[in-house]
C-alpha cells in the first residue's frame, strides 16, 4: 500500500468513525457543532501523530510485557499536554469540549495505532498513518457536527442557514446517535460505489 | 518489566511538568481575562478593583465580590454567583449592581443548560437576559412570573430562567445584606 | 389452551359407507406404516388370496401386510405413493375375489371373546393392525404396555377434528356396536377397566348413537368435545379428557393413557373376531366441487383415481389433491397414488382453494403463539430455522411441535410458518441423532 | 532550565513513579498468582488463518482449526479451503513443519435437468427451500433426485461462487471463486453436488445425473438422465467410469480427461468443462449421436 | 435516600451511554448478544467502582495535596489500566468461560472511556461527592450503563431475525436504536 | 386440467388478513376521530388528513426508491400511524411539522427497520416524541375545545388540565384549589378538554376498544394492565398525600392514558407476544407513566413510558414464554 493510500483511506474507506467505529464517545459528544468536531479532531489528531511517532522510536526498548501500560502512558502524557496548552490558549474550546479532552486517552483509535500500526511500522509510516486517521477522525467529526448544527440550529460554523430554531434533537444526545446512524449508511453507500469504481 | 514501567512514568511525569510549568502562566493569564471580560461587561468604567469573598446568605460556597471603583469612589459591585437549580449541573453569573443596589448587567459564566433550550441565559444566543438590565430588586421581585414575580420565564426552560433567578437573587441578597460594610470599605 | 377453528366443511357427514369393489389390479407399498416397511414374503408370479400374509413386519415396530385382493403378483417394484416419491410395493393383477381360509365374511356381530390379553395383541400383531388416526403405528406396540408402567385410561379418539373428513363419523354411526367390542378388547389387552370415547359436539348424532350403546358395556363412556382443531390430537385429547399433560418427549402411557382411534377399534374387533387382516378401510372423497362427497370402503391399494371417479370423477377447476384431511394431509403431485392403511380421505380443492395467500411481513400479532396448542412460538421457531439458528431452535423445543398446522392456518401474514418449522424439526432431529453417536 | 526544577515536578515524578511502580507490582503478583498456560502458538497460527470462520475445514471457526492444529503438532489431516495451500505452507513455516500439497479441488453441480429438458409437471408452492420442497415431494420435473431449483446450495456459499441460473433453474459454479469449502455439498438434500479434482487448467468431465432409476422411467422425467446404458463404460480405456444402480460414476483419480467418453452417450449426460470447442468432424458425429431421443 | 437519588440520576436521568456519551464503542462492540452483554455489563461494574475507590484516593490524598491535579488524566489511566489486566488475568483462571465470551473486549475495557469518565466525574467539584458517594456514583453509572446495554442487545438479537434492509443492517440501525432510546430516556428528565 | 399444486400443510386459510385487521383498528379510530373532530373542527381534520397522507407517502418513496422491495402501502398500518400520529399532537401544530412527524414516524421509526412488524419502537410515538423534543413550544401549545369550527388561526389556547397540575404543584398550590381550573369529570370523559386531537375523548376510545376487543383485534390483557397499574399507583400516592397527588381517576381521564393504553401499547409489533409478558408490559407502562408524569419535567409520560417499555419487549418475551404444553406435569 503506497503511502498516499495509506492517508486517504482514513476519509471513506477506513473511516475511524464511519467504518472501525472507533472512537464513538467524542464523536457523538463534541459534536453539536462543526467546530467543536473539527477542534476535537484536530486535537485527536495532534495526539495520535505525537504518540504514533514517539511508540514507534521506542517500540524496540519496550518489554512486550508491558508495552500496552507504556503507551497508555506515552499517550496520556500527549493528552495532558494537549489539555494544558488548549486551557491555556484556547479557553472557549477548552470549555466547549470539557471532558471529552481527557478522554482523548482512552479514544480507541489512537491505542489502537498505537497498537496495531506505529508499534510495528517506522516513523515516517507511523506519521503518514496518524495524520490519515486523525484527519479521517476529524473529517467524520466535522460532518456530524455540520449535520447536527445545520438540523438542530439552522447554523454552520456559525452561519445561520435558515432563521428560527431547527430540530432540538438534533443538538441533544439522541441527535447525535441517530445522525451517526444514517450517515454510517451513507458511508457504506459511498464505499461500495467507489469499490465498485474501483 | 518494572523498571521499564517506572522509568516510562517518570519520563513522562517530567515531560509534563515541564509543560504544566510553562502553561501554568497562561492559563492563569486566559482565567484571570475571562473573569476582567466578564466583570468589565456588567460594571462602568472603574480604575481600582478588589476582591474579597462573602459567605452568602443561602448557599455552602462563598461569592467572589468585586468592588469596582473610580477616582477612589465605589461605581459599582461585580458578583461572581451561582446556583444549584439548574437543568443540569451548576449555573455560574457574574452580576453588576450599581452601589443602590440596582443591578446594572447579568453574564453568565458557566453553565451545561441545554443548548437549544436553556442556553438562552446566554447574551450571544438570545436577548433574554437583557431584562435584568437596570432591575431594581428592591422594587421588584427577583422570581419569574410563574413564581409570582417580575421576570419572564425562558419558553419551554422555565427551570433555567427561575435558577438564573435564584443565582441572581443569591448575590442580591448577599450582597444586601452586607450593604453597609461594601458602602463602609468606600470610606476608608 | 390454543386450537382453532377451521370451517367444518363436513360434506359427506350424511353419506353412507359404500363399499367399493375391487379394482383391476392393485399395488400395496411394503411401507404403510410408521417404522421399518414390512418384507415381502410372495414373489412375482405367485396366487394370493384376499387376507393372506405377503409382507412380514419383523422390525419391533413395523406392521404385516396382507393381500387385499385375490390375484396374481406381477412384480415387486417401486411406486409412487402418496410421500411423492418411488417406494417398494406389491403389485397384484386381481382375478376374481377370493379369500383365504378362516376369515369370516358376515357382518353378524360376535361380541364374547375368551382370548387372553397376549392372544389379543398377537392377533392384532397377525392382522397388521396399525392406527387408523394417520400416525399409523403398529397398534400392538401401543398395547403392550412397557415394564414399570400403569395403563389406566383406554382413550377412543372418535374426535376427527380435521374438516371434511367424515370417515370415523360414518364408522361410529354405522359400526357402533363393534367398535364398543373392539374398545372392550383394547381395554383387556392392556389391562385397563376404563375406557372413554372422545367425540366433538359437532357429531350430536354420533354422540348419542354411541353413548346408547355404550350403557351395556361396563368401563366405556362417551364424552362430548368442544369443537376445537386439534382436539384429536392424542396429547391434546389426553388433555380434555383426563386433564392430563403428557409431558415433552414422552409418550402417553407417562400419565398411563393410550390412545386409540375409532377405526382402530374396529379393525381390533375384525382382527380378533372375525380374524380379518386390515385389508380394507373407510375413505373420504370430498371436496366443494366434488359431484358426488362420498365416504367408500376401499381395499388397500385401491388407485386414488379410482375413487374419484367413484365420487363423480375429478371436476375441472381441480387445483389440489390433497390425501388426508386439510390441515394435516399431503398434497399429491400423482393421482395414481395407492390407498393405503393411513387413507383417510381424499379432498379435491378447486383452483381457487389451493393457493396460499401471498406472504407478507409478520406483524407478531401472536396469533400464532396464542393457537399453537402445544405452547410453542411459531412465529419465533419459524424465523430461527429460516436464520438456520438450529441450536436455538432446539432449545425453542422444536420438536414438540406436532405438525398440526394450526399456525400457518391462522397467520394473517401467510407466512408459511410450518414449512420453516419443518426444515427446523429436520434439521434439529439429525443434530440430535449426530449427537447421541 | 533550573527555574522549573521546582517541588511540583518533584512531587510529580516521585508521585506518578510510585503509581506506576506499585500498579506493576501489583500486576506482576496477580500475573504470578494467576497464570494460565495456554500455548502461545495458538494465536500464532490463529493469525495466519483468513479468519473467515467459514468452518470449511470441518471445525467449529478459525480459532478450533488452530488449537487443533497445535494439538496434533502437525498439519496431516488438516486443510482450511479458503486459505488454500499458501496458508497451510505460511503456518508450516511458522511451525517449523512441512507442507503437504493438497490437490486444488472444486464443487461440480450433477444434475442437467433444465426447465427443458425436464419440464415442470406440477406447481410447487411454499417454502423456497430445497430441504422442504425435497421433504414433500420429488420435485416439479418428478425427477426424486434431480435438481429443486430452490438455491439452498447458493445461499450456502460465504465465497459468492454460485448463482442460480434463472433460465435453467438450475446453480452455477463459478470456477474462479469457488475454493471447495464444502458447503454447498453439505447443503444440498439430495447430494447433488460433489467435490472433484479441480483438473488441469480446470478441465472436468462427469456424468451429469446421479438419477438411480432404471432408463425408461428416469427418461420419462429428464430427457438428459443418464439412464446406465453402459456406453461410456465400455468406451473408457482407463476403467475410470463405472456403473451401479443404473448410474454411471467417473472417478476423477483415473479418469485423464482423454474426452472419448462425452460424445457416445445417448442422453448428452456426461458434461466436460472447460476444453476447446471440439473438432468439426467429431462435433458432427458427436451431434448425430446425441440427438436426444424420444 | 442521598445514595437512591445518585443512583437514579446515574442510571435514568444522566444515564452514561444515552446522555453523556460514555462507553459508546463497547455498547455497540458487545451487544450482539444478551448473554455477553450481561458478562461485559459484570466486568464493567467491577472495574468501575474498584477504579473508582481507588482514584478518589489519589486524588484527594496525593495529587490534590501535592497540587498537581494536572496529572489526573495520566494517574487514573494507569490505574485503571493495571485494574482491567488485573481482572483479565483472574478471569482467565477463575471463569474461562467468561473469559472466552468477552474475549477482547476486556482488554478493551481499558480504553472505554465509561471508566474513565467515570472517575473523573466522580471527583468533580460541583457533586462534591465524598468517598462513599462517589463509589455510589460510579455502582449507578455501572448500572445504568448495565441497564442499557442489556436492553439494547435485546433489541439487536430481536433485529437479528429480522431483515432490515442492506443498507442499514448492523451498525446503521443499532445507532438508530440509541438515538431512539436516548429519546425515549429523555422521559426521565429531572426526576432527581 | 391444469397441472397440480403441490404444497405443504395446511391447505386451509385464515379469512383474516394483515389489511383487514389494519383497517380493523381505523374503524375503530372513527368515534374519537369524530369527537376530536367535533371539539376542534376544521384543523383537526386537516391535521389527521395531513398525517394520513404524509405516512403513507413517505412509506411509499421510501419502499419504491430506497429500499426496492413490495409496495405495502395500502395494508393499512401507515394509515393508522398516520392518525396515531395526528392523535398525538395539538390540533393547532404547524403543518411542517406535522410531516416531518410522519417522516420521522415511517422513515426512523418504521422503515429503517424494514417496515411493518419489524420495528422495535412505536412508529406513531417515535415521530410524537422526536417533535417533542425537537419543537417542545409548538408541542404543548394546545387549542381550547370548542364547538365545531373551521377557523384555521387564532384558536385560544391554554394549559391541559395535566399541565395544571403540574405547574400548580410546582407551585406549590393544593390539588383542591387547581381542581377547580378543570372541567368536571364527566366532560373530561366526554372530551372536553384541551389536549392533543385524539386523546380527549375516553369514551369514544373505550369504544374503539371495545369493538377491537370484540373482533379479537386486541387481547384485554396490556389495556388492562396499563390502566389498572396506572390507577393503582397514582391512587398509593395519592392516599398519602391527596393535596400534592390528584386522584386516580383524574389520572385516567387526562392526557394519553387512554389512548396509549388502547391502540398505543397493544401494537403488535411493539409490544410482547405472551400474555404474562402482555400484563408486565402494561404494569411497567402504567407505573412510568405515572412516575414520569408525578416526579418528571413532562407533564405526560405515556408516549416516554410506552416507548421505554418498547425497549424491554424483547427481553420480556424471552423471559415470558406462553405455557408449554407438559411443562408442569400435574397429576389428578
Ligand atoms: C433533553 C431535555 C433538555 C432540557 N433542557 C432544559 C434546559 O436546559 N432548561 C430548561 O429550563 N428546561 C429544559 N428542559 C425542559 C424541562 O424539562 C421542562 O420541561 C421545562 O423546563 C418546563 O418548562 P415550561 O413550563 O417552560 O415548558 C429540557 C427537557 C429535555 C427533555
Ligand atoms: C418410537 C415410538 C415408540 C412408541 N412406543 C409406544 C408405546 O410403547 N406405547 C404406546 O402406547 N404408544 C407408543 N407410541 C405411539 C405414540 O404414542 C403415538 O400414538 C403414535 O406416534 C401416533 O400418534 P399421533 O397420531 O398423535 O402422531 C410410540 C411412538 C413412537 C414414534
Ligand atoms: C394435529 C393432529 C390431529 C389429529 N386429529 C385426529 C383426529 O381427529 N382423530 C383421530 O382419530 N386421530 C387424530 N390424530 C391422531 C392422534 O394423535 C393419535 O395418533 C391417534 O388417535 C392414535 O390412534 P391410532 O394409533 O389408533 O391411530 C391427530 C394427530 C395430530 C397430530
Ligand atoms: C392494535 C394495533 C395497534 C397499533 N398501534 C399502532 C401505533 O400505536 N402506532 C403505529 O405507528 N402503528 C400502530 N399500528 C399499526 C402497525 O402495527 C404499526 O405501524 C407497526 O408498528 C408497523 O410495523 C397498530 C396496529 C394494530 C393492529
Ligand atoms: S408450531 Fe407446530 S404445534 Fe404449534 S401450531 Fe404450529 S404446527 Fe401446530
Ligand atoms: S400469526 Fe403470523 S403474523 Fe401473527 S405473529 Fe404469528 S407469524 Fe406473525
Ligand atoms: S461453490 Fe460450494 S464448495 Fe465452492 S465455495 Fe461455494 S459453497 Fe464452497
Ligand atoms: S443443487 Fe441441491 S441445493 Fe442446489 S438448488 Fe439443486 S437441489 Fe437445491
Ligand atoms: S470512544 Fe468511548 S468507548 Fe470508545
Amino acid at each position: 500500500m503506497g503511502q498516499l493510500q495509506n492517508f486517504t483511506k482514513g476519509f471513506i474507506r477506513e473511516n475511524p468513525v464511519f467504518v472501525l467505529l472507533l472512537g464513538l464517545c467524542p464523536a457523538l459528544g463534541v459534536t453539536t457543532s462543526a467546530f467543536n468536531g473539527l477542534g476535537m479532531g484536530l486535537a485527536t489528531t495532534f495526539v495520535l501523530v505525537s504518540s504514533n511517532i514517539v511508540v514507534s522510536l521506542i517500540k524496540n526498548l519496550i518489554p512486550t510485557k508491558v508495552r500496552i501500560p507504556s503507551f497508555i502512558v506515552v499517550i496520556a502524557s500527549f493528552v495532558t499536554i494537549t489539555e494544558l496548552v488548549m486551557e491555556a490558549f484556547l479557553p472557549a474550546l477548552f470549555e466547549a469540549l470539557g471532558l471529552f479532552i481527557p478522554l482523548i486517552v482512552v479514544n480507541c483509535l489512537v491505542m489502537g495505532r498505537a497498537e496495531a500500526f506505529a508499534s510495528k511500522n517506522n516513523t515516517w509510516s507511523a506519521i503518514i498513518d496518524g495524520l490519515g486517521m486523525g484527519l479521517g477522525f476529524a473529517f467524520a467529526l466535522t460532518i456530524l457536527g455540520g449535520l447536527r448544527e445545520i438540523l438542530g440550529a439552522g447554523e454552520i460554523f456559525g452561519w445561520s442557514i435558515f432563521a428560527g430554531d431547527g430540530m432540538l434533537v438534533f443538538v441533544l444526545a439522541p441527535g447525535a446517535f441517530i445522525g451517526l446512524g444514517y450517515l454510517v449508511a451513507l458511508n457504506n453507500i459511498v464505499k461500495k460505489k467507489l469499490d465498485q469504481n474501483a | 518489566m518494572v523498571m521499564t514501567l517506572v522509568i516510562v512514568a517518570v519520563a513522562a511525569s517530567f515531560t509534563l511538568a515541564t509543560v504544566y510549568n510553562f502553561t501554568k502562566g497562561p492559563i492563569e493569564l486566559a482565567r484571570e481575562a475571562a473573569r476582567q471580560e466578564a466583570i468589565g461587561k456588567v460594571l462602568p468604567d472603574f480604575d481600582e478593583l478588589r476582591t474579597e469573598y462573602i459567605m452568602p446568605v443561602t448557599g455552602r460556597d462563598s461569592l467572589e465580590f468585586n468592588l469596582a471603583y473610580k477616582d477612589g469612589q465605589l461605581v459599582g459591585v461585580a458578583v461572581a454567583t451561582y446556583t444549584a437549580m439548574g437543568y443540569s449541573g451548576r449555573i455560574r453569573a457574574m452580576v453588576g449592581f450599581t452601589p443602590g443596589g440596582e443591578i446594572i448587567d447579568v453574564v453568565h459564566l458557566e453553565h451545561a443548560e441545554t443548548p437549544g433550550l436553556g442556553d438562552k441565559i446566554e447574551k450571544d444566543k438570545s436577548d433574554w437576559s437583557d431584562q435584568f438590565q437596570g432591575f431594581d430588586p428592591r422594587e421588584e421581585t427577583l422570581k419569574i412570573k410563574q413564581d409570582g414575580g417580575n421576570i419572564d420565564a425562558i419558553t419551554a426552560a422555565t427551570i433555567t430562567a427561575r435558577a438564573y433567578c435564584d443565582a441572581i437573587d443569591r448575590a442580591f441578597q448577599t450582597f444586601d445584606a452586607n450593604h453597609p460594610n461594601l458602602i463602609n470599605k468606600e470610606k476608608e | 389452551m390454543g386450537g382453532v377453528h377451521p370451517p367444518e366443511n363436513k360434506f359427506a357427514e350424511k353419506r353412507s359407507v359404500e363399499r367399493l369393489e375391487p379394482p383391476k389390479s392393485v399395488a400395496i407399498p411394503l411401507s404403510q406404516h410408521l417404522g421399518a416397511p414390512a418384507k415381502a414374503v410372495v414373489g412375482k408370479g405367485d396366487k394370493v388370496q384376499a387376507g393372506q400374509l405377503i409382507a412380514k413386519g419383523e422390525a419391533f415396530i413395523s406392521a404385516n401386510i396382507h393381500a387385499s385382493v385375490s390375484g396374481t403378483v406381477a412384480k415387486i417394484d417401486g411406486v409412487i405413493d402418496a410421500s411423492g416419491y418411488r417406494k417398494k410395493a406389491i403389485l397384484i393383477n386381481v382375478e376374481g375375489d377370493e379369500w383365504a381360509e378362516g376369515i369370516e365374511r358376515d357382518e353378524s356381530l360376535i361380541e364374547d371373546s375368551n382370548l387372553t390379553a397376549e392372544e389379543i395383541i398377537k392377533k392384532v400383531y397377525d392382522k397388521g393392525i396399525v392406527g387408523m388416526g394417520g400416525a399409523t403405528f403398529p397398534s400392538h406396540v401401543k398395547l403392550k404396555v412397557p415394564k414399570g408402567k400403569k395403563a389406566e385410561y383406554l382413550i377412543i379418539n372418535g374426535v376427527e377434528c380435521e374438516p371434511c373428513l367424515t370417515a370415523d363419523h360414518r364408522l361410529m354411526m354405522e359400526k357402533g356396536q363393534e367398535i364398543m367390542v373392539g374398545a372392550s378388547l383394547q381395554m383387556k389387552a392392556l389391562g385397563v377397566d376404563k375406557a372413554i370415547i372422545g367425540i366433538e359436539n359437532n357429531k350430536p348424532d354420533a354422540i348419542a348413537h354411541l353413548s346408547k350403546i355404550a350403557a351395556g358395556y361396563p368401563g366405556i363412556s362417551v364424552e362430548p368435545l368442544k369443537v376445537k382443531y386439534p382436539q384429536g390430537a392424542e396429547k391434546q385429547l389426553i388433555k380434555a379428557l383426563v386433564n392430563r399433560e403428557v409431558p415433552s418427549g414422552k409418550l402417553p402411557i407417562e400419565v398411563g393413557c393410550v390412545v386409540h382411534n375409532v377405526g382402530t377399534a374396529f379393525a381390533v374387533y375384525e382382527a380378533v373376531q372375525k380374524n380379518k387382516p386390515l385389508i380394507e378401510r373407510v375413505v373420504t372423497v370430498s371436496g366443494s366441487s366434488v359431484k358426488k362427497p362420498s365416504n367408500f370402503m376401499v381395499r388397500i391399494g385401491t388407485p386414488v383415481a379410482e375413487l374419484i371417479e367413484a365420487a363423480g370423477g375429478l371436476p375441472d377447476d381441480t387445483g389440489k389433491v390433497v390425501n388426508g384431511g386439510p390441515m394435516m394431509g399431503k398434497a399429491l403431485n400423482d393421482l395414481n397414488v395407492p390407498v393405503t392403511k393411513g387413507t383417510s380421505g381424499i379432498l379435491i380443492f378447486t383452483e381457487k382453494e389451493s393457493s396460499r395467500p401471498p406472504e407478507q411481513n409478520c406483524i407478531r400479532c401472536a396469533r400464532c403463539l396464542t393457537i399453537c396448542p402445544m405452547g410453542l412460538e411459531p412465529y419465533l421457531l419459524s424465523s430461527l430455522a429460516e436464520k438456520q439458528r438450529f441450536q436455538d431452535c432446539e432449545d425453542e423445543r422444536i420438536m414438540d411441535c406436532m405438525e398440526c398446522g394450526s399456525c400457518l392456518y391462522i397467520c394473517p401474514s401467510g407466512k408459511p410458518l410450518l414449512d420453516h418449522i419443518r426444515v427446523g424439526k429436520n434439521r434439529v432431529g439429525q443434530m440430535i441423532r449426530e449427537r447421541s453417536g | 532550565m533550573t527555574e522549573f526544577l521546582n517541588e511540583i515536578t518533584l512531587f510529580s515524578v516521585i508521585s506518578l513513579g510510585a503509581i506506576g511502580g506499585v500498579a506493576a507490582i501489583v500486576l506482576y503478583m496477580v500475573a504470578q498468582k494467576f497464570k494460565v498456560i495456554e500455548d502461545p502458538r495458538i494465536d500464532k497460527v490463529e493469525e495466519l488463518l483468513p479468519g473467515a470462520n467459514c468452518g470449511g475445514c470441518g471445525l467449529a471457526g478459525c480459532r478450533a482449526l488452530a488449537e487443533a492444529i497445535v494439538k496434533a503438532e502437525s498439519l496431516e489431516g488438516f486443510n482450511c479451503p479458503p486459505g488454500g495451500n499458501d496458508v497451510m505452507q505460511d503456518i508450516a513455516k511458522a511451525m517449523g513443519w512441512e507442507a503437504g500439497e493438497k490437490t486444488p479441488m472444486i464443487a461440480v453441480v450433477r444434475c442437467n435437468g433444465t426447465r427443458e429438458f425436464a419440464p415442470p409437471k406440477v406447481r410447487y408452492e411454499g417454502l423456497m427451500t430445497c430441504a422442504f420442497a425435497h421433504s414433500l415431494f420429488a420435485g416439479e420435473g418428478g425427477c426424486p433426485y434431480g435438481c429443486l431449483g430452490c438455491g439452498d446450495c447458493v445461499e450456502a456459499c460465504n465465497f459468492d461462487a454460485m448463482y442460480m441460473d434463472q433460465e435453467t433453474g438450475l446453480p452455477v459454479i463459478l470456477d474462479d471463486k469457488c475454493v471447495a469449502c464444502g458447503a454447498c455439498v453439505k447443503e444440498c438434500p439430495r447430494n447433488i453436488i460433489e467435490m472433484r479434482k479441480k483438473g488441469k487448467k480446470d478441465r472436468r468431465i462427469f456424468v451429469s445425473c446421479i438419477n438411480e432409476e432404471k432408463g425408461g422411467l428416469a427418461r420419462k422425467n429428464c430427457k438428459v438422465a443418464c439412464i446406465g446404458c453402459g456406453r461410456c463404460v465400455k468406451e473408457c480405456k482407463f476403467d475410470a467410469i463405472s456403473m451401479e444402480n443404473n448410474l454411471a460414476y467417473i472417478d476423477f483419480e483415473k479418469c485423464t480427461l482423454c474426452r472419448k467418453c462425452p460424445p457416445v452417450c445417448p442422453t448428452n449426460a456426461i458434461h466436460e468443462l472447460n476444453f476447446p470447442p471440439r473438432k468439426q468432424k467429431a462435433e458432427k458425429a458427436a451431434a448425430k449421436e446425441k440427438e436426444p431421443g424420444e | 435516600m442521598e445514595y437512591i437519588i445518585i443512583i437514579i440520576g446515574a442510571v435514568f436521568v444522566n444515564n452514561i451511554v444515552l446522555a453523556q456519551f460514555l462507553g459508546i464503542c463497547p455498547y455497540l462492540g458487545v451487544s450482539a448478544r444478551v448473554s455477553t452483554s450481561v458478562g461485559m455489563s459484570g466486568a464493567v461494574m467491577f472495574v468501575m467502582t474498584l477504579a473508582t475507590l481507588v482514584t478518589f484516593l489519589i486524588f484527594h490524598y496525593i495529587l490534590v495535596p501535592l497540587n498537581i491535579e494536572y496529572l489526573q488524566t495520566i494517574s487514573y489511566i494507569l490505574v485503571v489500566a493495571s485494574l482491567v489486566q488485573m481482572v483479565e488475568i483472574i478471569l482467565k483462571k477463575v471463569s474461562p468461560a467468561l473469559y472466552q465470551a468477552l474475549g477482547i473486549f476486556l482488554p478493551l475495557i481499558v480504553t472505554n472511556c465509561a471508566i474513565l469518565g467515570v472517575t473523573i466525574l466522580s471527583v468533580r467539584e460541583d457533586f462534591g461527592f465524598n468517598l462513599l458517594e462517589g463509589v455510589v456514583f460510579a455502582v449507578g453509572n455501572a448500572l445504568g450503563f448495565a441497564l442499557t446495554i442489556i436492553l439494547f442487545a435485546g433489541i439487536r438479537e430481536h433485529l437479528d431475525l429480522m431483515d432490515v434492509p442492506k443498507g442499514m443492517r448492523g451498525a446503521p440501525a443499532a445507532l438508530v436504536v440509541a438515538g431512539i432510546l436516548a429519546l425515549a430516556f429523555m422521559g426521565f428528565a429531572n426526576l432527581v | 386440467m391444469k397441472a397440480l399444486t403441490v404444497s405443504g400443510s395446511p391447505h386451509f386459510h385464515t379469512e383474516q388478513s394483515v389489511s383487514k385487521i389494519m383497517y380493523g383498528v381505523v374503524f375503530s379510530l372513527v368515534p374519537a376521530m369524530l369527537v376530536s373532530f367535533y371539539f376542534f373542527g376544521l384543523p383537526a381534520i386537516l391535521i389527521t388528513l395531513t398525517a394520513v397522507v404524509s405516512c403513507m407517502a413517505f412509506e411509499f418513496i421510501i419502499q419504491k426508491y430506497l429500499i426496492k422491495g413490495p409496495l405495502t402501502i395500502f395494508d393499512g398500518s401507515a394509515m393508522i400511524t398516520g392518525v396515531l400520529l395526528a392523535f398525538n399532537v395539538p390540533a393547532n401544530l404547524p403543518f411542517g411539522l406535522v410531516v416531518i412527524g410522519s417522516a420521522v414516524a415511517i422513515g426512523m421509526g418504521k422503515m429503517t427497520f424494514g417496515g411493518l412488524g419489524k420495528n422495535p419502537f412505536n412508529p406513531a410515538l417515535v415521530g410524537r416524541v422526536f417533535l417533542m423534543i425537537s419543537f417542545p413550544v409548538q408541542m404543548t401549545t394546545y387549542p381550547e375545545p370548542t364547538a365545531f369550527t373551521t377557523k384555521l388561526t387564532d384558536a385560544v389556547t391554554g394549559p391541559t388540565p395535566l399541565t395544571i397540575i403540574k405547574d400548580g404543584v410546582g407551585r406549590g398550590e393544593s390539588i383542591s384549589s387547581l381542581m377547580m381550573q378543570i372541567p368536571d369529570y364527566m366532560n373530561l370523559m366526554m372530551g372536553n378538554l384541551g389536549g392533543s386531537v385524539g386523546e380527549i375523548s375516553a369514551i369514544a376510545l373505550i369504544l374503539g376498544g371495545i369493538y377491537m376487543l370484540l373482533r379479537k383485534i386486541i387481547s384485554w390483557h396490556t389495556p388492562v394492565a396499563f390502566l389498572g397499574s396506572a390507577a393503582a399507583f397514582s391512587a398509593i400516592f395519592w392516599l398519602i398525600q391527596p393535596e400534592v397527588y390528584p386522584d386516580p381517576v383524574f389520572h385516567l381521564f387526562t392526557g394519553g392514558l387512554m389512548l396509549g393504553a388502547i391502540y398505543m401499547a397493544t401494537d403488535y409489533a411493539t409490544s410482547p407476544m405472551a400474555p404474562r409478558g402482555m400484563i408486565l408490559f402494561g404494569v411497567g407502562c402504567g407505573l412510568l407513566t405515572i412516575i414520569i408524569r408525578l416526579f418528571g419535567a413532562y407533564p405526560e409520560g405515556v408516549a416516554f413510558s410506552i416507548l421505554i417499555m418498547n425497549a424491554f419487549v424483547p427481553l420480556i418475551n424471552r423471559a415470558f414464554k406462553p405455557k408449554r404444553f407438559g411443562e408442569e406435569v400435574k397429576n389428578g
